[in-house]
């Protein structure tokens, strides 16, 4: 806690007051009034995140800023909050986010803004909270709060099947998030009476046990990842979210899932994990090869990028079941620059869609005529997602491949594959859409990005270039926790 | 104990011989002529023209429903009266408080007309 | 006695002797009630037209005698008129069911007689001196709603449907109000046997009979008992202006005289009834010389009596209730007396034993 | 014999409010039609003297009296606490959904005072006698209630079907009480406890007791197969009366099955156990399956609420401290909810026009994005999503019953209500992704409105903070 | 003489009639009512035959309870049928079918 002060409180819950002050106040007479609230309200949560990269110390491996209160003493769970060096960039991912996503709605959203905004900035808030807990039910509490306002917002401002995609966005990680819960309750019970994460990374326990629970973890956080084969809600929900659901879903909520794996699955059941290491690098790998190519097939452009993010989220999997630093700092890493990426990649889907409300790629051709700027920074986005080195996209794949190599040769040739795919995948729809001679009418009608998309590209652009280039302020906090997590794993459980 | 209710069951049984009895001598001794006329049953000298069990008023409901409930009340009275100087104070209070509770009910059928036959 | 019984176990040997000798006993019994009581029955009949006929300033049957005795003119009708009513045919009619036409009647005498088992004549007299004697009485005479029931419905007839609806709920209306002022009987008796009721007004003369203190029920009791026999005030269920017979309209013969019987028992048995709770039983009216002499029977017998005299006077006197006026007079006047009286009594029932002692009170709370 | 005054102090609330009742009744005759009112400004008066009385005789020890069969201890006061709020809280939902359709009477009122005094008897029963009567008082006024709307053809037809079935419980538990009396010799809960524990009697009929006893109690929980009554009463009755069925009833059968299970028959928890794991695994799937194909929200409900009873009964199935303040959690948290959602949709109805069907909440966002908030949090609470209370209370229960360790249980548990999550979620798309069919304006009372904002809030608040209501339930199962 | 067992087995047999009539029946509404009493006649059968042998009032009290109860029960149960009577002019079980899903 900095000089006493509840940071960390203060970070969750500053965003989900705005929100609920901007739901109790907006209505849509005046979107203005929600629109710049919401807005000044990100940006302020934001700022009273940097305290905690600031004030944050890369050398020690344990959890800072901790706040811990009794919730409720009947089963004695605790308000208890604290980040370590794999949670605090995820947090500041997510409070930079944020406000870009209200920048993102601001003239597109046009019914229940504040709604809109409300909920993006209570999810903001509630995102946080799960980054945060170190207390099981807070932290379950939490991860499922996220699913209301996503689910709210793909129902409500989606596209023409959102119903459909909403619910089984909602029901498939529901589905997950139970069985963790029954894990938690029986973690709460060998730990005699404890929902403290950190005393369940303590906590030792035989093959079996650990076993049924990491599975319990497993398809609650491969839901949410999510992993091959139950990632089929994604570009569902993808496709019918409006932009800025896309964005939040690709850039924030599927690390809830990586981040799952090496706050849970990992350190609570490190034997089962290296036992069943071989199966999830190889869920992993198929991920990435076969929903690269499935990616490539894609006729939406959407659609084609949320293939691509669990082509690239299968790579954080493969990173972390390596076990070895390179691979989970790599996963870490390819975590966030896919944050920015895949988010930046909706945004400039958005655009397009805002102009001609279209995501077929047939629809388009020769962007670049009529949108110069924007195709200029669709380019860097669409590098950076291929992983062309100088860009975070590469930073993260190129860590995680040389872990590979470290464990197994055959596994490091498939998941290099995804240079090829990503590459083959991302650039043929850039050339597609972008390049050529103006291909119809509409396109014709096209006009560049304004300003308020000019400022939200550049941010990210200016991101993803950066973390390419000079990346070690990102692997340097992280580094003693990753140390401090595998250190943990080499000693069995049993 | 049982012994004393011996009589009782003859008793009924004698009277029910009494009934039975009678109506055979009138079966043994009487004419047995029918046709259809003196059959039917009587209707001020019309045909029957509808079946004779037909419904019937809903306040024969109310007053059957009502005796049931006053029926038990006085069951409950029965035993109490047999014993009330045992039972004293606590127990006449008891049943008082009782009674003022039907009373309540009473007055409430009352004086929402279900006493009323017009 | 014992003769009798060595006889019976002669006769049957020594394990049958002794249960043949209780049911002949038992019959013997019940027979010297019942051949009385039937005989009262056909009398009562006979008594009602004379003293009717005579109320009416007419001299009533007088054409057939008694065994050709000149001065008992009109004593045989009772006679003639059983021999007439076993001539007559019994008519089913069409569309009744006939079991329970037939079942009717039986289930209306039976229990009027068999109420009689537990009427205690004398201190001794009595054939079942069981503790539950009042509310068995109350069960007997509760069943004759049945039969009432049970005819009409059978009958197939809509007036006999109509008469027994009416009769039926006047039947449980009026049972309510007789309950009641039984629990006033019972409070001051502190006992459900009978003959211990009558024991409880034993005193020095009629003043301790439950008739004074009870006074209000005693009338709430014998109007209900008028009512429960479907007498005159109270016999709408008959109406024979109106509904023509009621639930007998289409009874005959022996069948329509089993009703006709039950209804003089059931008239019999309330006038005894009320003697035995009010009028002191047995007791002599004053425990003097000349009449406790007097056997107790013959008290009762008088009491019986007197009390059947008023059925026949109020026949003579007063014209049908409207049904809503009787149905009112059940609901609406007696429970509200009878609750009331029930509560004064238990208020005096506890007051201290020194008030208790005061007069006139003494004379009934001992 | 002893005919000694008892001390009638435990029982002071129910003696106030028969007296009140019988005022109710009476003053609603005399003012007539002119001061409705009255009656129900009464009812709420009597719910709060009562409330006053229960907290002023408030004592964490048992208190006996009426020759032991009554008892007064911190569970029978705080679920009747619990009760009257609940009740207080149904009278005003009704307020106006009533007055539209003519039950605005006296009537209504005193029945629910009426049901109220039997819950109240048999949360403090500590006897067979006073059990069965608390429950056919409650009962009785239930079945009245429901065929209050005297034109309805619905309504009566649920009334005779919840009549007879709800007398066949009564039949049943009363069966089995007899076995238990023939077994044991004793009537008092305690009693037999101390009876059966010495082991001294035959454990054979005690057990086809205890077979009939909580096939009786299935009955009046709801739990399948013993449900049948549920939906078809739900869904006939008038919602006013529904709401009530369906709400502060829960809470006495709580506390009548902890008089007469855990009081009573707890030594033969390993008997019972296994019967109520039967009642449970049916309710769950009975309840979440069929509730997918109801159009009726009421009748869905009804399933939902026979899931939900399926949860109750973990709490019993785990036994113990820990178990049955789990239970009484989550039937306090459901009732919360139950309170909420029947609310909302008696403030959708109109005069003429009952809102049954699912599809009468499309597009309710638009119309009022209030309720619509309200609605969704009280059907993410049944689903059971955080941080509604309705996730905490499952938390409570699937954690007893884990310790006890039925993993298998839990699991199907969860799997079953991830189906139940998807009506729920219906309820919520049609609300917010539909557009209205209906644009008539949503008016009612202020109190209404007040009213339902802080049932909203609580299922919130008390999700955010479930220590209150948690220690409490854990208080009053512990004294 | 008459045991215990022989007062229960008839206990049983006339709550079994009662339960089987109550599913059985798809006639007559009045039917269920009386089937109803026959259940808790065969309950009282119980407790009095258990209180008899235990020399012990209290089952014979509780008796006296159920009793009143069951008028009590008897009289809503009749007027719910009056009422439904009414309304569907039938009391045929089979009728009542306006609820289902």
């Amino acid at each position: 806690m900095l000089f006493g002060f509840p940071l960390l409180s203060l970070v969750i819950w500053l965003p989900i007051i705005v929100g609920l002050i901007v739901l109790a106040i907006g209505n849509d007479r005046n979107p203005l009034l929600a629109r710049w609230l919401s807005l000044v309200g990100s940006i302020f949560g934001f700022i009273v995140a940097l305290p905690l990269y600031m004030h944050f110390d890369p050398s020690l491996s344990t959890m800072q800023f901790i706040e811990n209160h009794v919730w409720f003493e009947r089963l004695n769970v605790h308000y208890h909050l604290g980040i370590d060096g794999i949670s605090m960039p995820l947090i500041l991912l997510n409070c930079f986010i944020t406000p870009l996503i209200v920048i993102a709605g601001w003239e597109v959203i046009r019914q229940r803004v504040s709604q809109y905004l409300g909920a993006f900035l209570i999810m903001s808030g509630i995102v946080n909270g799960v980054f945060a807990s170190l207390d099981a039910v807070l932290f379950y509490t939490f991860w499922e709060a996220s699913l209301i306002p996503m689910f709210i917002i793909i129902g409500v401002w989606g596209g023409p099947n959102r119903v459909y995609a909403a619910i089984k966005f909602f029901l498939y990680t529901l589905l997950g998030s139970l069985l963790m819960l029954i894990a938690l309750i029986y973690l709460y019970y060998a730990s005699n009476g404890s929902f403290s994460i950190l005393d369940y990374h303590q906590l030792p326990l035989a093959m079996t046990p650990q076993i049924l629970i990491f599975i319990a973890f497993l398809l609650a956080f491969a839901v949410k990842v999510p992993m091959w084969p139950v990632h089929t809600w994604l570009p569902d929900a993808h496709v019918e979210a409006p932009t800025g659901g896309s964005v939040v879903l690709a850039a924030i909520l599927l690390k809830l899932g990586g981040y799952g794996f090496l706050r849970f699955s990992l350190p609570i059941a490190p034997d089962a994990s290296l036992y069943l290491a071989d199966l999830m690098i190889l869920l992993s790998l198929i991920a990435v090869v076969y929903i690269g190519l499935v990616a490539l097939m894609q006729q939406d452009m959407k659609k084609l990028i949320a293939y691509s993010s669990v082509s690239h989220m299968g790579f954080v999997t493969l990173g972390f079941f390596l076990l070895n630093d390179l691979g989970i700092e790599g996963a870490m890493v390819q975590m966030i620059s896919h944050g920015f990426i895949s988010g930046a990649m909706f945004l400039c889907v958005g655009v397009l869609y805002d102009r001609l409300h279209s995501r077929q790629i047939a629809d388009y051709g020769g962007v670049i005529n009529k949108m110069p700027i924007f195709a200029a920074f669709f380019m860097v986005f669409a590098m950076a997602n291929a992983g062309l080195p100088g860009t975070s996209g590469f930073v993260g794949e190129f860590m995680v491949i040389m872990g590979t190599i470290k464990v197994n040769f055959w596994y490091a040739f498939f998941a290099a594959m995804t240079l090829i795919l990503g590459a083959s995948y991302t650039l043929w729809m850039y050339k597609r859409v972008v390049f050529g001679a103006v291909a119809n009418v509409n396109v014709e009608t096209l006009e560049d990005i304004s300003k308020r998309e000019f400022m939200l590209l550049a941010i990210l652009a200016f991101a993803v270039l950066w973390l390419g280039v000079y990346p070690f302020p990102l692997t340097e906090i992280m580094q003693a926790t990753v140390g401090n997590l595998l250190e943990h794993m080499t000693h069995s459980k049993l | 104990m049982l012994g004393n209710y011996f009589p009782i069951l003859l008793f009924i049984l004698v009277g029910l011989a009494v009934g039975i009895l009678s109506m055979l001598a009138g079966w043994l001794f009487a004419p047995n002529r029918p046709d259809s006329e003196k059959l039917s049953p009587y209707e001020c000298g019309f045909e029957a023209f509808e079946d004779a069990r037909m419904k019937f008023d809903v306040r024969y409901y109310l007053i059957a429903i009502l005796f049931i409930l006053f029926d038990l009340e006085i069951a409950f009275l029965f035993p109490w009266a047999v014993v009330l100087n045992e039972i004293g104070m606590f127990g006449f209070i008891a049943m008082l408080v009782f009674l003022g509770i039907l009373v309540v009910g009473f007055a409430y059928e009352w004086m929402k007309g279900a006493l009323e036959w017009d | 006695m014992d003769y009798t019984q060595q006889l019976f176990e002669q006769m049957f040997g020594s394990e049958w002797g002794m249960t043949v000798f209780i049911l002949a006993k038992n019959l013997f019994y019940i027979f010297v009630i019942v051949v009385p009581l039937l005989l009262a029955v056909a009398y009562l009949t006979f008594a009602e037209r004379k003293i009717i006929a005579y109320m009416q300033i007419r001299v009533g049957p007088n054409r057939v005698t008694f065994f050709g005795i000149p001065w008992l003119r009109g004593w045989g009708q009772p006679i003639a008129d059983a021999v007439k009513a076993i001539m007559k045919e019994i008519i089913i009619p069409t569309g009744a069911n006939k079991f329970l036409f037939l079942l009717a009647p039986i289930l209306t005498i039976a229990p009027a007689l068999a109420a009689w088992a537990v009427v205690p004549f004398s201190p001794e007299l009595v054939l079942a001196d069981i503790n539950a004697g009042l509310l068995y009485i109350l069960a007997m005479t509760s069943l004759g709603v049945y039969g009432v029931i049970i005819a009409g419905w059978a009958s197939n007839s809509k007036y006999a449907f109509l008469g027994s609806m009416r009769s039926a709920a006047q039947l449980v209306s009026y049972e309510l109000a007789m309950g009641f002022a039984l629990v006033c009987v019972l409070m001051m008796a502190e006992s459900l046997n009978l003959g211990d009721i009558v024991k409880g007004q034993q005193g020095d003369s009629l003043l301790n009979w439950y008739l004074i203190p009870l006074f209000p029920m005693f009338l709430v009791y014998f109007i209900s008992g008028v009512a429960e026999t479907n007498r005159a005030p109270f016999d709408v269920a008959e109406g024979e202006s109106e509904i023509v017979a009621g639930f007998h309209v289409d009874y005959s013969g022996m069948a329509f005289t089993v009703f006709f019987l039950a209804e003089y028992a059931n008239m019999i048995l309330v006038a005894t009834l009320t003697s035995i709770m009010f009028l002191g039983g047995w007791l002599p009216p004053l425990n003097i010389a000349p009449f406790n002499l007097i056997p107790g029977i013959i008290w009762l017998l008088m009491k019986i009596a007197f009390m059947l005299f008023f059925f026949l006077w109020f026949r003579a006197t007063f014209p049908r209730y409207r049904y809503d006026q009787i149905m009112r007079l059940g609901w609406k006047i007696f429970i509200p007396i009878t609750l009331i009286w029930i509560v004064l009594l238990g208020i005096l029932l506890q007051l201290p034993e020194s008030i208790k002692e005061l007069f006139p009170l003494n004379l009934w709370f001992k | 014999m002893d005919f000694l005054t008892p001390d009638l102090t435990p029982a002071y609330p129910e003696i106030f409010l028969l007296v009140m009742v019988c005022v109710v009744m009476l003053t609603d005759l005399i003012v007539g039609e002119r001061r409705r009112y009255l009656a129900f400004f009464l009812a709420q008066l009597t719910l709060i003297g009562c409330a006053i009385l229960t907290l002023t005789t408030f004592s964490s020890e048992a208190n006996y009296t009426f020759s032991g069969m009554f008892i007064d201890d911190a569970m029978s006061d705080i679920l009747k606490l619990m009760v009257y709020a609940t009740v207080a809280a149904v009278l005003i939902y009704s307020r106006i959904y009533i007055g539209v359709r003519g039950m605005f009477r006296g009537e209504f009122f005193s029945l629910a005072l009426f049901a109220t005094l039997g819950m109240m008897v048999m949360i403090s029963a500590s006897h067979f006698l006073t059990l069965y009567l608390g429950l056919e008082l409650l009962s009785l006024s239930l079945y009245a209630m429901v065929a209050l709307q005297r034109d309805s053809t619905v309504a009566t037809e649920a009334a005779m079907k919840f009549f007879v079935l709800g007398a066949l419980a009564s039949g049943f538990l009363l069966y089995g009480m007899s076995m238990v009396y023939g077994a044991t010799g004793s009537l008092h809960t305690s009693k037999v406890a101390e009876i059966i524990q010495s082991g001294t009697i035959d454990h054979a009929v005690l057990i086809i007791g205890l077979v009939f006893i909580v096939a009786g109690i299935g009955f009046k929980l709801y739990a399948a197969p013993f449900h049948m009554w549920a939906p078809d009463v739900y869904q006939g009755a008038p919602t006013a009366v529904t709401l009530f069925v369906g709400s502060a009833p829960n809470l006495a059968s709580f506390g009548f099955v902890m008089r007469l299970l855990i009081d009573g028959l707890g030594e033969l928890v390993a008997d019972w156990q296994g019967m109520l794991v039967i009642l449970a695994v049916a309710s769950m799937v009975i309840g979440n399956l069929v509730a997918i194909a109801q159009t009726n929200i009421k009748r869905m409900l009804a399933y939902s609420t026979i899931s939900h009873m399926g949860f109750v009964l973990f709490g019993f199935i785990a036994a113990g401290e820990n178990g049955y303040s789990s239970s009484l959690f989550y039937v306090a948290a459901y009732v919360l909810m139950t309170l909420g959602a029947f609310g909302i949709i008696m403030m959708l109805s109109r005069e003429g026009f009952e809102s049954e069907n699912i599809s009468d909440f499309k597009g309710l966002n638009q119309r009022s994005p209030w309720l619509a908030l309200i609605m969704m949090l009280l059907m993410l609470s049944m689903a059971g999503i955080p941080p509604m209370i309705g996730f905490y209370a499952k938390l409570a229960v699937l954690q007893a019953v884990l310790g006890v360790g039925y993993i298998w249980l839990t699991v199907v548990a969860v799997m079953l209500s991830l189906i139940g999550a998807f009506y729920y979620l219906r309820i919520i798309k049609l609300m917010y992704f539909d557009a209205p069919e209906i644009d008539k304006p949503i008016s009612t009372g202020m109190d209404i409105k007040v009213l339902i904002g802080i049932n909203g809030l609580a299922v919130i608040m008390l999700g955010i903070f479930p220590q209150t209501l948690m220690g409490l339930s854990l208080y009053a199962i512990q004294q | 003489m008459i045991s215990l067992s022989h007062y229960l087995v008839l206990g049983a047999i006339l709550f079994a009639i009662g339960v089987v009539g109550i599913f059985l029946n798809r006639k007559n509404v009045i039917i269920l009512l009386m089937s109803i009493e026959l259940m808790l006649l065969a309950v009282n059968i119980n407790f009095i035959a258990f209180s008899h042998f235990l020399q012990d009032v209290a089952g014979q009290i509780f008796v006296f309870f159920i009793l009143t109860v069951a008028a009590a029960e008897a009289a809503i149960g009749l007027a719910i049928l009056v009422v439904l009577f009414r309304n569907l002019r039938t009391i045929n079980v089979d009728d009542l079918d306006e609820l289902k899903g």
